[in-house]
């Protein structure tokens, strides 16, 4: 399947775009989206660590299995307030 | 109620919708940019939100405090965009019959806010340079 | 800074003196007439201060304060006199560069008002009935 | 000595005076402006042992000197805030 992550602030400039676009077997998890995502943008390695993935607005885990029909975001450790 | 804005935060705003009669102590935290961090000046923050995430997490945010404190009233507003010097970033109102409950809400939200809301801060420094914040990042984010 | 007024709390005005670029965190705790205690219906406080004491004492509170954490400003304000449902008989403004300054301040400040400054509220009831509150005296005041 | 205690709030209420003179000993204590207190105004015991003293401005302690010259206060238990 193909998944597009957006990504926002650091990531966003690491990247130097506002999504990335990756292919992934069907079945994969959001740490085999970490994987795929650091080949696909390996500029990304500096937040990759200590970043989690959304989806529809919701935190995944690790293992949960990616949803190819939800919306997909790289959320970088985050720094409001 | 909460709120996802890049208007300035009227917390004196805040503060009214929050002293109601049911209530006996208003606890107000504002959240500001500070000029000077690790002796490095800054000239404004800007913060950039996943909104739609953001609106939801606050909004979960809001209805575990009230799940887990007797709040009269519970206001979230983060501004997103540029934030100069000593203007409000964020700012949170709880009110509480007695005051433990309003001062542990109001802290417990801030911190909470800083560790799961999907908003992130960009430095902007007196010497020209920007910096992205994520904490635990292994480098520099950006230049 | 320390007040002791018979006029209206302007908590907007503390918050404003607080807002300070040397800090990043205001903590404004606001006290309010409750309108119900253990169920009986309060119609309004009022404050009496044995004045030259309270304010030396709310002024060494201020200065217990600024010692004790780094504060940008740290402001105490007592009314006196009627206070009628949801106004404020208390407003404490401490900010700070970090938040667990301001917020361990304010905490500090009115928990410590609240056992030293001899300031004393009047419970005026909706049943036409007056008591003057004293905690730990061993019975009613007065009738 | 002859000292005038200052009374607030519900000790005010319950002497129905502002103020109460009593007659000390030279040397005589808070302890016993205290005891000389309860006996020019029996009323006043209600509140008696949960309040304490201040000279000029100042809280005293039980064993310290009354100071006839001071401007001295019952200071029942407060409640502001």
């Amino acid at each position: 399947m193909r998944v597009t992550v957006r990504l926002f602030a650091g990531a966003k400039a690491l990247a130097q775009a506002g999504a990335v676009e990756v292919q992934l077997p069907a079945g994969a998890t959001y740490a085999d989206l970490a994987a795929a995502l650091a080949k696909a943008s390996p500029s990304l390695q500096p937040l990759a660590a200590a970043s989690r993935f959304a989806a529809d607005t919701e935190y995944r885990q690790p293992a949960d299995a990616v949803d190819a029909a939800a919306q997909i975001a790289l959320i970088p450790p985050v720094s409001g307030g | 109620m909460i709120q996802l804005t890049d208007q300035p935060i009227d917390a004196a705003a805040l503060l009214a919708a929050a002293q109601q009669p049911a209530a006996g102590a208003v606890v107000l935290f504002v959240g500001i940019t500070r000029e000077f961090t690790a002796g490095r000046q800054t000239t404004q923050l800007s913060y950039e939100a996943y909104a739609a995430m953001a609106e939801r997490e606050m909004a979960r945010l809001e209805a575990a405090a009230r799940e887990r404190w007797p709040l009269v009233e519970c206001c979230l507003v983060h501004r997103t965009g540029d934030v100069p010097l000593a203007e409000a970033s964020v700012a949170i109102a709880a009110s509480s019959p007695h005051r433990a409950d309003a001062f542990e809400a109001a802290r417990w939200l801030i911190d909470t806010l800083k560790q799961t809301v999907p908003i992130w801060k960009r430095e902007h420094y007196a010497d020209g340079a920007t910096e992205w914040v994520h904490p635990g990042e292994t480098q520099q984010a950006a230049p």
